[in-house]
């Protein structure tokens, strides 16, 4: 293999990192604060992908509007399920909370996907991106719609971080996830914060769904595999850990760019594609149960 | 005349079964009241119902001139009430730095104020600092509950709910915590209202004094009081 | 008949930066009753979690009846006999207070579900939880968790018996039955190591005193000499002597 | 004592109506039950390792499917009958749920979950990648159970089966290994103080409820004579999971009809076309919320709170 | 008055082609609303029952049973994927009830030799080769296939690989499952092969394919001026495919068995008119094999004069119908063996878009060479 085409193996696989990183942060996000799995993150992702494609295809609005009115909408859609479903969780009154959250999202992204199907019917739509047309690097060639996606799932990845490091909102939430009772102690409302999260970690969702949109395609299913990627990711990374999302993200993308391309029976690398990461995840628990950045706890 | 006023409380943890029964507490301003009394009677339940946690079914509570009966835990930090409970209430995947900063939460956009209430801490509890970078659940119990004790007086309430103050403290300690305590009330006229099973040292520092039995008073009076007529009471359990 | 039951030596534990436990040495003998206390943060919740197999050790070597502890699973040293209690307790909330105490008393599988049924009535008797056998464990109050822990470790017949705080949150009356159970027990042959920062308890029950400081041993002696030990006053006691 | 003949009473009338089913109803309902009895030992199964020991796994439908492929292979390729083929694929379900249990040890909650999805996915993805022996999402044809069964044999001998392997868990989960199971659930460490070997029995605790998800697939697969990666898809792991949940996932017999009724109910909303799947989540999602224990357990807690009550009167 | 019960099979829902599915099954609902309002079949009313089969053979098999035992459905046509139709081909046979299979293109369906079943599209075997005489002619030599794992996908680079094997083309082919949605690092791979391939085979259905096919247009791999691209999924023949597409479209090959209005009769055009009418959209190859589908079957009943299965089996044996893609026939010949009731004569065309927005009517016709709409063998960007 060339140089260029390494790179070039290199830089998509760094690309489609910084897409699984955005799909996975609102995951990391939710269950920060909540302790829940969000298993219909997949499907929020894919509301966004509606929501951008309604805003620009059929409104007019500009493509930066349209991630906007995803984001919203998204945000909204998280707030109403969080008020409706996930409350029970943190406020005493599921018997099981953990199992129930698990479920309860669980069947949520079954009514979602299914409402999609029936809603949207099955076609593909592609909504206008944020930017279109190639970009050269030298001799390597990046489409616009990737490159923008990329680029604002980066920033995005920057902020959210220093948001949840130096803001007295991101600490409420990290609070919130590790003890509800103290912090309610101390005058955080558990309820508003629970809100919070849920609601940013889906309009997270919906972001991602937005930009991934145009270059993946709008289409109810679309957020069911880069939803286990991001699961693959977070757990890699630390339930909880954003950083370690990030890193999950950056490995599970390099892996994936060149495991298909080295290994030797090129039929086999492809249709294998989608199980490298999760023999990877395996692979890691295996060796390290917390994941990458997770951390030990006191036992007794 | 900010006091603590629960009048004929019943409370408790279903709608239809009452753990407390026609309780009555005052804790008194700048007073210092324990509660004691056996195992599952409810001490723990009145804390929790005075604080939000739990609705009473009937009954008041008042403190100074608000009503209780719909407090939101969240607000007591406003209200210049902190509460510990029996069980650890910390941050445990923060650091103790962290910890002490969240517990500025309610008053952090008065900058000073926050400041200089973290800087307390960390004067008054020397052995803090050695910890201040690590992680607040890796400490010892101990050290947790001596935490979590310095973390509520960190909003300088002016009434202070305390479940248990001492479990786990090891007895230097334990007795210089009841001596702030005693200081508190005595120096700077806070109000505490605190249960404990420590029956000798708890009814030591206290003004005044409830035994319950079973969701209901049995015994109340002053420290005096009890020193002279319910001794034998006290020490019925005691041997 | 005594003879070294628990043998610990040059017991190292670190985390991180912190050395928990700095080469500990300690015998116990068969049927003894041993306090060991020492102020917050010493090591002897770790000194526990290590000989009931929760922590690993970064050097030295334990023997439980000449038999090394050290890499044994926690289940495997409580079916040997060693019992411990937790000092943040651990009961299991969504099981009834009867079940709790069936699961030590037939995970060895001696005894028939009647009979385990049969005891554990019986202790909670003893320890007023009989009302309570059938509620959920999660409607305890604090107090009655440490009881239940309690009784739950009796029923599974340990030879020797860690307990952590056993006293915390638990009523004068109750503490009291505490006692005599445990003194019954000793008398029985049951060596018991009890952790408590309850002075009257300690000096009360304990024929030996182990005071831990820093990771280190800094007494061992009867309570009479503990109790008069400059380092343990210093470090441990303070001005209140006993003051529980 | 007479809430238990009352409810030994009630199964007993369930049972009698099982039996009388196939004489009042077609060929096309009789087929469909007898599916619904793969999804009540599938959904019985998960409700073993998820309502007693506490481990959320989303590996079952893809263990159902790897005792399908087990089987049907077996029976393929070494010439093996059926029944053997049943015992084949059962033993492999079974061991890969005990090197699944024994490697995901020390996971639990969401950790679990996600990599029980791993594993899910690594065993569908390989089903259809391995076309040569699989011959992937074409499906493979796999040899009947009974040689000219007839509808109705077939329903009676899953309907056996189905009551043979709850009375199996049924007896298992009220033995002491019951009680071990939920101990570890509420507190591992807590458990392993009392002398529970928590390490044995949560493995154990896998491969029994893989092993059992295999026999329910390898039917299934005799009986479809028909099997495809599909199967082991998380879409199905979906449905058997909303099985569970209906029923009640706190016991296995209510799991088990959960999984009966939500396919008859499934096909009874074919008339509503692609919106069945949207009614079937919804359902799903409020009882979930509104019922935690699911229809069976909440119906089962009514009546028994009812008798208490009456007895008190007395 | 009882009405005649045919059965109809699609995928609507995923993981099925559910465009596939639904184009499938408005081409019947097309047929069966024309057949009423002409008076139905025997002087009965017909009633259409179309179930989802999810492109999953088992749910098939259980849409199949459905229809045929609890419906009583006179004959069943339909399906859009070979492993759904190779499937309910034993339970046809089971049930005794007649399969008249449509958009399903694995050998195997018919080469199962089911008396029961019978197709009305191409096999593999049929189209493949016709494609890869098309390349022959195009003098392709260096063909790279990525398809999906199925039946399908299977067969594509099966026929491909056999009918180029004497011509020294190489043919490297990859798999994948049907839900992988980024191909960039096959494309990156292909772009910096030595030499670079001059032929693409994008052996996938639904959005996927559309994906592929954007992601390589994207690379600037293909089409391009060295290497063309040939989408074997029926998708690119949906007008949703430029929405998706875009300019990206322009130069996209494709090889639909059918294309509205050829041949040039009154019943395909009157086809077109009536299907544009109601649903709002172009027909395609897919519709008309739905049309074709129960037309066929009521040919059949009509035929035999009575729904008895036994009499309208034979009668499909027997039939001739001038359908809206020709005259079709089910040969009973066993050599080579998927040519049993198989359908001999279906068009099949190799098409490429010229300009973008085009119907499948209006691109080139590149193949057959008596067709063809152009000089060119195959159009450059
Ligand atoms: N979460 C709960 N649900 C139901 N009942 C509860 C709950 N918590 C406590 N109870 C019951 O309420 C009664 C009072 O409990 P509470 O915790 O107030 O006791 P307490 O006086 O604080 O005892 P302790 O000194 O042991 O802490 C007990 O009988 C207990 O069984
Ligand atoms: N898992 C852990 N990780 C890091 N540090 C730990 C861990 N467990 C204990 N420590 C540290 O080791 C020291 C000893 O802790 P230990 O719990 O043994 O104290 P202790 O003597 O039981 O105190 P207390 O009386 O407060 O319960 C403490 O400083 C504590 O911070
Ligand atoms: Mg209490
Ligand atoms: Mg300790």
């Amino acid at each position: 293999m060339s140089l260029v085409a390494i790179l070039e193996q290199a830089l998509n696989g760094l690309i489609v990192s910084s897409f699984y990183a955005l799909a996975a942060l609102g995951l990391a996000i939710i269950f920060g604060v909540l302790r829940v799995v969000n298993f219909a993150h997949g499907e929020l992702y894919m509301l966004g992908g509606y929501a951008y494609f309604l805003a620009v295809a059929s409104m007019g609005l500009p493509p930066v509007v349209g991630i906007v009115v995803a984001a919203a909408a998204l945000a909204a859609m998280g707030a109403l399920v969080e008020w409706l479903l996930i409350r029970p969780v943190y406020d005493g009154r599921a018997d099981r909370p953990e199992e129930y959250s698990i479920m309860i999202t669980f069947a949520l992204s079954i009514l979602l996907l299914n409402l999609a199907n029936s809603l949207f019917g099955p076609w593909p739509r592609r909504p206008e991106p944020l930017f279109r047309g190639g970009v050269e690097i030298g001799e390597l060639i990046v489409s616009g719609d990737r490159l923008a996606a990329a680029g604002v799932a980066v920033v995005l990845i920057a902020v959210l971080l220093a948001a949840l490091r130096y803001t007295w909102a991101g600490r409420a939430v990290r609070a919130v996830s590790q003890n509800r009772e103290a912090a309610a102690i101390f005058g955080i409302s558990v309820t508003r914060v629970g809100m919070l999260a849920f609601a940013t970690g889906a309009a997270l969702a919906g972001l991602a769904g937005a930009l991934m949109g145009p270059v993946f395609n709008v289409v109810p299913p679309m957020g069911v595999i880069p939803v286990i990627k991001a699961y693959v990711i977070v757990v890699l990374g630390g339930l909880g850990s954003i950083p370690g999302a990030i890193m999950g993200a950056i490995i599970l993308g390099q892996v994936e760019s060149f495991a298909t391309i080295l290994i030797p029976d090129p039929s086999r690398a492809l249709a294998y594609k989608d199980a490298y990461g999760l023999v990877l995840l395996v692979g890691i628990l295996l060796l390290r149960p917390q994941g990458l950045f997770g951390t030990k706890e006191r036992r007794a | 005349m900010a006091q603590l006023e629960v009048r004929n409380l019943h409370a408790g943890y279903s709608r239809d079964i009452d753990i407390l029964r026609g309780l009555d507490v005052t804790a008194r301003e700048s007073m210092l009241t324990t509660i004691i009394g056996a195992n599952g009677v409810g001490k723990s339940t009145l804390l929790k119902t005075i604080i939000g946690q739990l609705r009473p079914h009937t009954g008041t509570i008042r403190f100074g001139e608000r009503d209780m009966r719909d407090v939101n835990t969240r607000d007591l930090v406003n209200l210049g009430i902190a509460y510990v409970p029996q069980k650890h209430a910390i941050f445990p995947e923060m650091t103790v730095q962290e910890n002490v900063e969240m517990a500025t939460w309610a008053f952090r956009h008065e900058k000073p104020r926050a400041r200089s209430a973290v800087e307390r801490v960390f004067e008054r509890a020397p052995y803090l600092r050695e910890f201040r970078s690590k992680r607040a659940g890796l400490m010892s119990g101990g050290q947790q509950r001596l935490m979590q004790l310095e973390l509520a007086l960190m909003s300088d309430p002016e009434l202070l709910l305390i479940d248990e103050p001492t479990v786990g403290l090891d007895p230097k300690r334990a007795g210089q915590i009841y001596d702030h305590l005693r200081r508190l009330v005595t120096e700077e006229r806070r109000t505490i209202l605190m249960v404990d099973q420590n029956v000798i040292a708890g009814t030591d520092v206290a003004d005044y004094i409830y035994v319950l039995e079973l969701g209901a008073n049995k015994l109340e009076g002053t420290k005096k009081k009890f020193d002279e007529e319910y001794r034998d009471a006290i020490s019925e359990w005691l041997f | 008949m005594m003879h070294e039951q628990l043998d610990i030596s040059g017991l190292v534990k670190r985390f991180g930066g912190l050395t928990a436990l700095n080469s500990v040495d300690m015998t116990v003998g068969s049927g003894e009753l041993l306090g060991l206390i020492g102020p917050n943060g010493s090591g002897k919740t770790t000194l526990l979690n290590i000989v009931s197999g929760y922590y690993k050790a970064d050097g030295g070597s334990i023997n439980f009846e000449r038999r090394p502890v050290l890499g044994h699973a926690p289940h495997q040293l409580a079916r040997q006999g060693i019992g411990r209690s937790f000092q943040v307790t651990k009961i299991f909330r969504r099981l009834t207070v009867l079940q709790n105490m069936l699961v030590a008393g037939l995970s060895d599988g001696a005894q028939s579900q009647s009979e385990a049924t049969d005891r554990a009535m019986g202790l909670l008797r003893d320890l007023k939880l009989e009302r309570l056998a059938h509620e959920r464990a999660s409607s305890l109050s604090g107090g009655q968790g440490k009881l239940l822990e309690f009784a739950r470790i009796m029923m599974l017949s340990p030879k020797i018996v860690l307990l952590d705080e056993p006293f915390g949150g638990v009523h004068p009356e109750l503490k009291r039955f505490m006692h005599d159970h445990i003194r019954k027990w000793n008398d029985s042959g049951v060596t018991i190591i009890l952790i408590s920062h309850d002075m009257g308890s300690i000096f009360d029950l304990c024929q030996r005193v182990v005071t831990l400081s820093y990771g280190d041993i800094i007494c061992d002696g009867t309570p009479e000499e503990t109790r008069n030990d400059p380092a343990v006053l210093d470090a441990y006691l303070g001005d209140h002597h006993g003051a529980a | 004592m007479k809430l238990q003949t009352l409810r030994l009473l009630g199964l007993g009338l369930i049972l009698l109506v099982f039996l009388a089913l196939p004489l009042l109803l077609g060929d096309y309902w009789v087929y469909t039950i007898t599916i619904g009895f793969y999804y009540a030992i599938l959904a019985a199964s998960w409700a073993l390792l998820v309502g007693y020991i506490g481990r959320i796994s989303f590996a079952q439908a893809a263990m159902a499917g790897l005792g399908g492929y087990a089987s049907a292979l077996s029976v393929q390729h070494a010439g093996l009958p059926p029944v053997l083929g049943l015992a084949a694929g059962v033993l492999v379900a079974g061991a890969l749920g005990f090197v699944i249990g024994r490697l995901t040890l020390r996971l639990h909650g969401a950790y679990l979950g996600l990599t029980t999805i791993a594993f899910a996915e690594i065993l569908r993805i390989t089903a259809t990648a391995e076309y040569q022996l699989t011959e992937g999402s074409r499906g493979l044809q796999v040899e009947p159970l009974l040689q000219d069964g007839s509808r109705s044999e077939y329903y009676y001998l899953f309907l056996a089966v189905t009551v043979a392997c709850l009375a199996l868990m049924t007896w298992l989960l009220r033995s002491r290994v019951g009680l071990f199971f939920q101990s570890i659930r509420e507190d591992e460490d807590g458990a392993a103080s009392l002398g529970v070997n928590v390490t044995l029995w949560k493995t154990v605790a896998f491969a029994i409820s893989t092993a059992f998800a295999g026999l329910a697939g390898g039917l299934y697969a005799h009986f479809v004579q028909l099997i495809t990666p599909s199967m082991m898809s998380l879409q199905e792991m979906g449905i058997v999971l909303a099985m569970a949940v209906i029923g009640g996932f706190h016991n296995v017999v209510f799991a088990a009809l959960g999984g009966v009724s939500l396919q008859v109910l499934l096909e009874g909303l074919r008339e509503l076309g692609e919106w069945r799947l949207v009614v079937f989540g919804l359902i799903t999602l409020l009882i979930l919320r509104l019922m935690p224990n699911g229809v069976f357990g909440t119906v089962a807690d009514v009546l028994t709170d009812r008798l208490r009550k009456s007895g008190d009167d007395k | 008055q009882d009405a005649i019960k045919i059965g109809g099979i699609a995928p609507l829902s995923p993981p099925g082609g559910v465009q596939t599915g639904e184009s499938l099954r408005d081409g019947m609902i097309v047929a069966v609303e024309e057949l009423n309002a002409n008076g139905g079949i025997l002087g009965q009313p017909v009633e259409l029952i179309v179930e989802d089969t999810s492109g999953v053979p088992e749910k098939g098999v259980a849409a199949f049973e459905r229809l045929a035992t609890a419906e009583n459905v006179v004959g069943v046509t339909g399906s859009a994927h070979s492993a759904v139709c190779s499937a309910v081909g034993p339970v046809a046979q089971e049930t005794n009830t007649v399969f008249v299979a449509g958009e399903c293109w694995s050998d195997s369906v018919t080469a199962a030799q089911i008396p029961e079943v019978f197709r009305i599209t191409v096999a593999n075997s049929l189209v493949y080769s016709v494609a890869a005489d098309w390349v022959k002619e195009a003098g392709f030599e260096n063909i790279a296939i990525i398809s999906e794992n199925s039946d399908w996908g299977f067969g594509i680079i099966d026929v491909f690989t056999e009918n180029l094997k004497d011509t020294g083309a190489t043919v490297t082919s990859f798999t994948a499952e049907r839900t992988v949605s980024d191909f960039t690092p096959q494309l990156l791979q292909l772009k910096r092969a030595d030499p670079q391939p001059d032929l693409i085979v994008a052996g996938f259905t639904g959005s996927n394919l559309l994906l592929m096919l954007r992601q390589a247009y994207d690379l600037g791999l293909a089409p391009s001026p060295e290497t063309a691209i040939f989408a074997a999924g029926a998708d690119v023949l949906e007008p949703e495919f430029w929405d998706v597409m875009g300019d990206a479209g322009k130069y996209v090959i494709g090889n639909p068995a059918g294309l509205p209005g050829k041949p040039d009769t009154p019943l395909s055009r009157s086809f077109g008119e009536a299907y544009q009418q109601k649903f709002d959209r172009p027909a395609n190859a897919v519709a008309m094999e739905g049309y074709d589908g129960v037309m066929v079957l009521a040919e059949a009943i009509e035929a035999a004069g009575t729904t008895d299965s036994d009499a309208v089996e034979e009668a499909l044996r027997n039939l001739s119908w001038d359908g809206t893609r020709g005259t079709i026939f089910f040969p009973q010949t066993k050599e080579p063996a998927w040519a049993f009731q198989q359908w001999p004569e279906v068009p099949i065309f190799v098409i490429q878009y010229s300009e973008a927005n085009q119907t499948p009517s209006e691109a080139e016709i590149l193949w057959p060479k008596s067709q063809a709409t152009t000089d060119e063998i195959v159009l450059k960007p």
